[in-house]
């Protein structure tokens, strides 16, 4: 039988999604490198303390509206619908905007596990390459250290980073074949590529099907074996709560466009 | 015995592609394993990773024909086939290291009743190569190896412990040899199937760990 | 002393500008660094890296144009530029860890006389990003911080042991501010230069650690 | 002034490369994926004690002649020249050839440390990283344990591997810009994509030169911060010894077409 990852619909690509798992969210935190409609999938599942992997945990829909994005739901969808219990973050929070996951932090009602962005990408790479750990210089002397393994090697220390392993990864692609082939745009390429085949089941949300063999050999960044499912985004966007965009975003843009200007 | 009938390296490569199953992931190693390319079953689709870097390629091309820079491991020019990548060897031992393997297919000089094994040296040459080896055969989900029962000399090949060069230690999942099918499990190596004309205690005579005869042992199936 | 002329945030930015040599790879943080941009050096072609993984890409875009998937590190999209390449995460940060860029220019809370850096978390909301901000610092082959030289009371961020949460030790080559630039060295911070009517002993004043004023210390030089 | 990475000859290329240098080979084997100009250049310049780092050893111009390549050298120029103390390779002897490295290795006159061939990969990788370090499940057991640490990590054993530094990377790629910008063909990828950037000192051999911005942002595969040197390929291939191709090599050559129709 051809092999065919292609899924009929975003509620089924993430029908196995079970409470409590680890599930890994690709993208730098720009909407438009996020799986947004797999999230709201995730959401409507109705899913519970989840375990998420990210860059940052989400800006709010409000924020992309406000910015022309046809697709706004970023991984803010997960936290202020209270799905998650845990993040591992880099960028968790803004310094110009308080953003859901910060109040849920205060409230003490997530919990947070903070990685310099390289290290993450390399312990999720770890997981990917079947590495036990790697030695990284990134932290030493910092609170990154604490509780950690250290190793002075060739008269320089390093930290022992372990692999981060997941149960999904839940990415956004540009094209994508019936293999799982993907081909990304420019800086959304990011944690998404990376994360493609770091958990046990790698679910692509993609712009575009083509054709096998549309992508050249070599212009494909994330080999078929990397990609389990695909999900196409449809024409139209449905919003699932029609609602006013809060003040408090308004004013995070007026911010965002006098930073811009500046 | 000297006269029964023994599997050819064709056929022994057919038996190994009926482990082939739809959507899977395999490396073939260089020798018979990369033969059984030629024997996917009917209908299933099966794609081939070569661990210096390209995935999806097609068949080997006829001689004089070809790409250089488009080769298996073997060296062989290969066909490009809809839906191939290429990337560098870091990814590549990504792929292999990092479980994404379905399958990887080597040959072998010894496994060991544990399913070590040994082919990457043979202890008369001194000198051997190392290669993707090591990382084939701990990398992927499920390692097959195909060899020759014995040794030129008659010796078993499937030993208590391997007296060769280790590739790897506990990692044979299934053995193809020119006798027989044998399934190497917690318990100890199960003889599943025999060569046409053999019984399981003739292949036992040329085996040294003991065998478990699965109770449907039966002759090599190979459609 | 509180009526002196102070650089402002663009004529900061024009002064780390000029440390860019030609052929230089630069990554430029949020907030003041990402000015530096706007003031290369006649003539000098310099490439920009962002940690989201972009390298040489273009100027930002005017509000409102500018392609959703070309973003900056900072949010902001940026156009595309000849010779520009994109790149996965842990691609960019092999670049960052390994050495690979020549300038990391970052904003900072803190710098201590060893060149500690502490800039990712202000003690007082207890919360902060990471980021790529500790990767850059270690791994850049100069780090290059630009802050004003007092916080808004009027307390030293030259400091002699950083009181806020370290983003990394031992890392920061010049220190640029809004009344003096400043080297960090094994023997301690050495003053090069000092904003328009300002003198070494009032920089002093206003910094933790005893500086070393270069016998060549002069005023900020802008071209 | 613009950034123009382009060397006139190759033996300016090459002309810093001291004698007891470590000098990664890119490529797999084949000569389709090695910098065949630049070995030779290295040759004329007559370095010795030179530390190799490659997957093989070369199997010599003849092998390859017989196969219709036009730039025939590969690493066997520097083994049959003598430059080499040390190789460390993964696959450096053939089983159905005995190559001139074999040949010096049984002779004692070069040294051989070798290493699994994902191993060679991810600790050329850990140099371009920054890495201490990494953690391999890979050798265990074997010969390739010996002399180094170990670690239970989940319960699983692993190994520790450290980078491997270089002074010089000497690479093919296909096309490149004036910034270093590559772009390499199908499985001529391999090693020179992973040794680029590496070494202290990256200098890649080229079939073609275009002009900068020729390059597709997302189909360049190394970004040119880690190439410091081009060199473009002639025309026309000039052989510097020309000699009979040797016996050796015919009878590898059958034996190839054998193995080829088997």
């Amino acid at each position: 039988m051809p092999i065919n990852k292609i899924m009929p619909s975003f509620d089924e690509a993430v029908a196995d999604i079970p409470d409590g798992a680890t599930i890994m969210i690709g993208g730098f935190g720009t909407v438009a490198s996020t799986a947004s409609l797999l999230l709201e999938a995730l959401v409507r599942k109705g899913v519970k303390n989840l375990t998420t992997v990210s860059n940052s945990c989400g800006f709010g829909k409000d924020v992309w509206k406000l910015m022309g994005a046809k697709f706004p739901e970023d991984m803010d969808v997960l936290v202020r619908n209270n799905c998650i219990k845990k993040a591992i973050a880099s960028a968790p929070v803004s310094a110009v905007y308080q953003n859901n996951f910060e109040k849920k932090l205060r409230a003490g009602e997530v919990e947070l596990e903070m990685v310099p962005q390289g290290t993450l990408a390399e312990r999720i790479r770890a997981a990917k390459a079947g590495l036990g750990g790697v030695y990284t210089p990134v932290g030493t002397g910092t609170a990154v250290e604490e509780g950690k393994e250290t190793k002075i090697i060739d008269g320089k220390k390093y930290i022992l980073e372990l692999p981060i392993k997941a149960d999904f990864a839940l990415i956004k692609a540009h094209k994508a074949d019936r293999w799982g082939n993907l081909v990304y745009r420019y800086s959304s390429r990011t944690f998404n590529g990376t994360m493609a085949g770091a958990a046990k089941v790698t679910i692509a949300e993609v712009d575009e099907i083509v054709e096998l063999g549309e992508l050249a050999p070599d212009e494909i960044h994330t080999p078929g074996i990397y990609v389990d499912r695909l999900v196409v985004r449809p024409e139209k966007y449905e919003e699932a709560d029609e609602a006013e965009i809060s003040q408090d975003a308004k004013e995070s843009h007026e911010k965002y466009l006098e930073r811009k200007s500046a | 015995m000297e006269d029964k009938f023994k599997l050819d390296r064709e056929t022994m490569a057919l038996r190994v592609a009926k482990e082939f199953q739809d959507g899977n992931y395999v490396n073939l190693g260089i020798g018979i394993p990369v033969l059984a390319a030629n024997y996917i079953p009917v209908g299933r689709e099966v794609v081939f990773q070569s661990e210096n870097g390209i995935l999806g390629f097609g068949e080997i091309t006829t001689l004089g024909e070809g790409d250089p820079d488009l080769v298996n491991a073997g060296g062989q020019t290969v066909r490009p086939a809809p839906g191939m990548s290429a990337f560098d060897h870091a990814e590549s031992f990504t792929m292999i290291r990092g479980g994404h393997l379905d399958i990887s297919v080597m040959g072998g000089f010894q496994v060991s009743e544990k399913g070590d094994l040994a082919n990457y040296m043979v202890p008369e040459r001194k000198i051997g190569s190392i290669g993707g080896a090591m990382d084939l055969a701990v990398g992927a989900k499920r390692l097959i190896v195909v060899m020759n029962h014995v040794t030129k000399d008659g010796k078993p090949r499937v030993v208590r412990k391997c007296t060769y060069h280790i590739t790897a230690i506990e990692s044979v999942n299934l053995l193809v040899t020119d006798i027989a099918v044998i399934e190497i499990t917690d318990n100890g190596l199960v003889l599943k199937e025999v060569a046409p004309g053999w019984t399981p205690e003739e292949v036992q005579s040329l085996t040294e760990p003991t065998l478990i005869v699965d109770p449907d042992c039966h002759e090599i199936e190979l459609m």
